[in-house]
């Protein structure tokens, strides 16, 4: 793919804030390096096909505040369904990738919000639907979904939401990764795939005409963020990327990073740290 | 015994067999008359075995002829070739000799009923009631009649040897091939066996056995078939191959095998 | 008595010896004392110690979440799982015997080609990993959009359809595992029938039974004996790989499971219930194997270390095992 | 001659057949016509026309994208996963067989408590998915945060670490890999020793050999011919299902495939370069394995047909294989 | 022959074997002294077997004791208890019984010339060089100097049985075991093995041998030990025990050893 070799902003191109810094948790800050763990979804997670470091808005972004607060960061590209697990094996420090947030996650780990997405529908370029208006429209359909993702979960809820209503059902397919699931959708063993609206972007960009996007129209606005493991730091270590990544707003560099790598879109007002800390 | 019939129902003409560039049987020419018992004798490797297993066509010769009971072993005349026989009817041809190998060769994983009932019932389609009544009566013959329910492994060398040989009797065979049947037993029960084999001599059956017993071959061979390397070196009455060999190797064979054990004995 | 006296013992009678030699009867008929090992000993309690500490832990470790695993040991979602997975195995399974069997008959064929394209076919089903070819059959129709039979490069069509409509899930999932199985089942037959000794079949051969049927009722049974084990082992395996399939999403146990915990993040409770269902299950298979074992090994005295013997020895008191289905038959027509 | 008359040979002389006993000589000398076998003829044929099919399919059809498959077939990301698959196996492997033998030993032990924890230890290892048991290493800190040694229950601990600084992803990966395999591997190594026939363990210990000579020198060697066929299918197979190290993160030969078309969507042509490396590899694999069965085959006259003669038949012409280093060394001291 | 010598070098008292329940040996005693030959016959079964493994402590003895040069095999009197010996005590005490079985046993992956080096210096330690002139002067001595680089495999039964010897030998034993060593051979190779030791026996060396061979007990044994049932039930020079046998079971065994070979030579 040729957009892979436009050179992203490589590097950070924050300085280090002191005070931000020294919102961080003693041992963090001594340390100075934290892991991140990312999956591969592109765009918001990519890797160079020569080796590297990995590239991508959301990567930019945790790069970019992490250097205001001082820090350098260790990515570790894993597959999906194994990067909650890892942070709740403490093998990472945070976890970032267009991560949404969800209520059965935040009941294990902490997220510093960053931006908004919708999810959208992908579907073959010859397709007859071009919009998904009704959570309804899509029953009788064979839908697929990476494993883990909140996108599996919420075709799960629409095939919940077909039974109930009567009409013919909704197939589910989780498969592994994202380019078993286009595979899978360009030979037509399903007929949609759900994803967040950048990544298919992305895909359709990447599918040389074979794929079209077809728009959620009654999907939430889906707020996504950087990921925290609940632990003894799990407090300041919010608190201080949450500032960071406001910080990032305030001087336009998230804004920045989302035109450069997801066509403008996304950028949220003001941080938030879900579930809240305390005090 | 019965020398009385006088048309071969063997009759071996010009065998030869090669195994890649090696010549093992090089012309052999014999003829077996009805009722006959023919003893070969010979040293290892000088082909013995390989010219029994030409007669029931378990070897395919290289050149040369086997003709049983009339018929040419293996092959068909049609023409001015021999065209080989299809598996059926070269096992049609089979299931008129008996063998009975040097390693009894008895089925393991059929008791003795099973294995003396196999072949009558599925290749010659004889009932089986009738069967298993002819069985236990060849049974009775070689002395096992309580050994019908028996798996060979429970047996000794002995046992199992007259029960390949019942085995062998069940098809009714025109004629019995031996090979070396008692050379895998125990010097104790190599008696059992060459017992079974008299009574078989003397009830008129055919047959050719390939051994190493001397005393044996004396007292049951019509006549004695000498074998050095791939030929039938000497050929004739016990009195004459036995006690009186004409051949040089011969001579020597026999001197090897009766020197070490009974010298000392008698 | 030290070892030059030995080496000299044969040229000269060793004096001074003969008061040893007749220790009194006394002596003889005392206690005798086995030696010990001390180092198994060791090495069994710091072993002891450990499954202690491990069965402690289990029980203590609040990580563990035994209620979580217990809510979902019968969780319909695991039943419905465990039912696919039991399934994919003996259908795949069947297939691959059979195929196997085919295989292996080809491998030993006289005729070259036969034998040559059966090798190739085993070089390429055991050279590339079962992952790699689930997801290769699973994708075929983006290779060849539809599958036709016809005369080949010139001829009509005379029956066609969308791959994917052939192709489907289970389809893919059973003809890959069954397709590279029984490239291992081929190995396995072939080395059962090698292991019969070509007298056995001379034998049957001699008694007058054609080919077919020496194969059928002698070779076979027999070759049994030594594909059994190894088959078994296969199954095992199979039940256990099958769990492959999720790449194409066919929700097997293990998927069912993943399926689960990667959205409520219950990763090792939901470990530890398809581990037991496996264990369960390679268990139960393990007995039925032992089983089976025992029956195709009737009829052989199993006493390895006198093999040598020149006559199998009398071995008494052998438990006499059923007989086969066939033998039966005859036995009872030959009653009736 | 029909079956009636084979029946009653023994008592009568069958008449008139005389004319056809002796066909003249010439008659017997002409050409012999072997049997045609029609059914393998076909069969091949047909083979031979879907092979050639394959072929120019394989060629011709555009979807399989070879120049895709030609640019990454020496990428560096992909030699750099292949370089890893090629190190897990090798390292794995060696433990694992390392492992095998302390197991086979335990379970052959006289000391129950060895037999029986082995037995547990095999049981579990072969009864659960080596997948599961890579996400349960991988996630073992969740279980135990931190690792100790100690005296247990009571003690001070001795030595600690964090769960996470001791299992990194390689220790993870090759642990995952080598504990599993050394259950299969202990299995092999059993039938191994068992193979060798007690016989040669007496003729040794007859000699005046201690038991560990015996089985060094005596019964190791011999059981290795038994040990290592089954041992090359086990390196090819880990070969294949280190591939399972994608699920903990490890990019190894798949998973650096994985990584390109999760990105690229290039799956089936990177999937096909993927196999050609299996492929290439298990081919390699074999073929040294044929090597080594060979040589460690030696001194074995492997004519399974005459096995039961009572001595062993003179083997003319066995080509002499290269001695061990071992008795080579004794050899070269005794020149010396 | 070498009857002068007094003192016994092998000494078995009251000694009895069971496998689990089953009895074996039911008090067996036995004085062997230096130079004798003794055979000892029986049937199958009999125990000659399990006797004979118990003088070099192949099998553990339930009861009783085996005194070879004057030390208790396998144990150690220490008080007044019996303490077995560890596994390398028991190794030194075997190096000095040579023993050769029915099987040959030679170690198929080592040459003739490595079977024979193995014990001698990895057991005894001696030099390599020293050793490799002994095993060769010892090959041709049983006629093999041709075959020290060859396996195992490619050799005779008869070839093999003499390697055996050879490997026995090499470690200079004071006392030589034989279990049947020709009854695994074609009757064409046993000859030259039973040559082979009675030459050993015209040497002086002290013989303990289960054989079927009674030509050549009669001919080398000086003492001849007919065992029945786990007990020897008659014992004496062979002209008694084989011309004149007392016993019945003596009787009948000798009786079917002879009957069936030898009749119908002479
Ligand atoms: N299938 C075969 N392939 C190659 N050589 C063979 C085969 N069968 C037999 N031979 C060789 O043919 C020769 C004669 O064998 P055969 O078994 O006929 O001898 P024999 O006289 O029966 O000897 P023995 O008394 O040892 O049984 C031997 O040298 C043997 O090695
Ligand atoms: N390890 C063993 N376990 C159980 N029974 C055994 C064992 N070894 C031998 N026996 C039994 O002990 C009896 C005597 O065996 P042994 O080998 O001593 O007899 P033998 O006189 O040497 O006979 P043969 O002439 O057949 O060699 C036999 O019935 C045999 O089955
Ligand atoms: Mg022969
Ligand atoms: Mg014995």
């Amino acid at each position: 793919g040729e957009s892979l070799n436009e050179a992203k902003t490589a590097g950070s191109v924050q300085s280090k804030d002191d005070g931000l810094a020294m919102l961080l948790p003693k041992a963090v800050r001594d340390k100075g390096t934290i892991t991140v763990a990312a999956a591969v979804y592109a765009p918001a997670v990519m890797v160079p096909p020569g080796g590297g470091e990995p590239t991508g808005w959301d990567i930019q972004i945790t790069r970019e505040t992490a250097a205001l607060l001082g820090l350098k960061v260790k990515f570790t590209i894993i597959p999906f369904d194994g990067v909650i697990p890892g942070l709740q094996a403490g093998r990472y420090d945070a976890a970032t990738g267009e991560i949404n947030v969800t209520d059965d996650r935040t009941k294990i780990v902490r997220f510093v919000v960053n931006h908004v997405s919708r999810d959208a529908f992908m579907v073959k370029a010859d397709s007859k639907y071009a919009k998904f208006q009704d959570p309804l429209d899509a029953c009788g359909l064979i839908v697929g979904a990476s494993l883990g993702s909140s996108e599996a979960a919420l075709a799960n809820k629409l095939a919940a939401g077909c039974d109930t209503a009567g009409k013919a059902p909704l197939t589910v397919k989780t498969f592994a990764d994202q380019a078993t699931v286009n595979l899978a959708l360009s030979q037509g063993r399903i007929a949609a795939n759900i994803a967040s609206g950048s990544q298919v972007a992305y895909s359709v960009k990447q599918s040389k005409g074979k794929f079209k996007v077809a728009e959620m129209g009654f999907g939430p606005e889906i707020k996504t963020g950087f990921v925290l493991p609940n632990n003894a730091n799990t407090a300041e270590m919010a608190k201080a990327f949450e500032a960071a990544t406001n910080k990032l707003i305030e001087t336009g560099g998230l804004q920045r990073i989302l035109n450069e790598q997801n066509l403008g879109l996304g950028a949220v007002k003001k941080s938030e740290v879900i579930p809240p800390v305390e005090n | 015994m019965n020398q009385d019939q006088s048309d071969p129902i063997v009759k071996i003409i010009d065998l030869r067999k090669s195994f890649g560039h090696l010549e093992i049987l090089k012309s052999v020419n014999l003829e077996v008359r009805r009722g006959q018992v023919v003893c070969v004798l010979g040293r290892s490797g000088s082909g013995k075995s390989t010219m029994l297993r030409c007669i029931n066509h378990l070897e395919r010769p290289t050149s040369g002829a086997v003709i049983v009971n009339g018929e040419v072993v293996g092959y068909r005349v049609k023409g001015d070739k021999l065209h080989e026989l299809r598996p059926n009817e070269i096992a049609r041809q089979r299931a008129q000799t008996g063998m009975v190998f040097q390693s009894y060769n008895l089925f393991p994983h059929l008791t003795v009923m099973e294995n003396l009932m196999e072949a009558p019932c599925r290749v010659l389609g004889r009932p089986p009631a009738e069967t298993r009544e002819e069985a236990q009566r060849l049974l009775n013959s070689v002395g096992l009649s309580d050994k019908a329910d028996a798996y060979p492994s429970t047996l000794s060398g002995g046992q199992q040897q007259r029960v390949a040989i019942a085995r062998a009797l069940v098809m009714k065979p025109s004629i019995m091939l031996f090979d070396e049947p008692t050379s895998a037993l125990d010097p104790e029960l190599v008696g059992e066996v060459l017992e079974v084999m008299k009574s078989l001599a003397r009830s008129g059956m055919t047959m050719i056995i390939v051994t190493h017993e001397i005393g044996f071959a004396r007292q049951v061979a019509d006549e004695v078939v000498f074998m050095a390397d791939g030929c039938v070196a000497e050929q004739g009455p016990p009195s004459q191959v036995i006690d009186n060999p004409q051949v040089e190797a011969t001579q020597i064979f026999l001197r090897s095998m009766t020197e070490r054990r009974d010298a000392p004995i008698s | 008595m030290d070892r030059s006296a030995a080496d000299s013992s044969n040229s000269r009678a060793s004096g001074g010896t003969t008061s040893t030699l007749t220790p009194d009867e006394e002596t003889l008929a005392k206690e005798t004392v086995p030696l010990r090992h001390h180092g198994r000993t060791v090495a069994a309690g710091v072993l002891v110690l450990l499954v202690a500490m491990l069965c402690h832990s289990l029980i203590t470790n609040k990580n563990y979440e035994w209620p979580v695993v217990w809510h979902y040991l019968f969780h319909p979602q695991i039943m419905a799982g465990l039912g696919r997975t039991l399934l994919l195995t003996a259908v795949a399974m069947s297939i691959a015997i059979v195929l196997g069997i085919v295989l292996a008959a080809c491998r030993l064929s006289e005729n070259k080609i036969l034998s040559s394209v059966a090798g190739a076919y085993l070089w390429f089903f055991r050279g590339t990993p079962l992952l790699i070819q689930l997801v290769f059959w699973y994708n075929l129709s983006a290779l060849y959009p539809r599958l036709s039979i016809g005369i080949p490069f010139v001829g009509p069509e005379f029956f066609g359809a969308e791959t994917n409509s052939v192709l489907t899930l289970w389809t893919v999932a059973l003809l890959g595992l069954a397709l590279h199985e029984s490239a291992y089942m081929a190995e396995i037959v072939r080395g059962g029938l090698l292991s019969v000794p070509k007298h056995q079949t001379e034998a049957a051969l001699a008694l007058g039974m054609n080919p077919f049927t020496t194969f059928r009722r002698i070779v076979l049974p027999q070759a049994l004996r030594v594909i059994i084990p190894p088959t078994g082992n296969q199954v095992i395996g199979m039940l256990k790989y099958s769990s492959l399939v999720s790449v194409i999403a066919l929700p097997d146990l293990l998927y069912s499971a993943q399926m689960i915990y990667t959205q409520t993040f219950e990763t090792i409770p939901l470990l530890i219930v398809v581990s037991l269902w496996y264990l369960l299950c390679t268990s139960v298979l393990s007995f039925v194997q032992r089983y089976v074992e025992r029956y195709y090994g009737r009829g052989v005295a199993g006493m390895g270390d006198r093999s040598t013997r020149r006559g199998p020895r009398f071995s008494a008191l052998r438990k006499r095992p059923q007989t086969t289905l066939g033998a039966t038959a005859v036995r009872q027509e030959a009653k009736s």
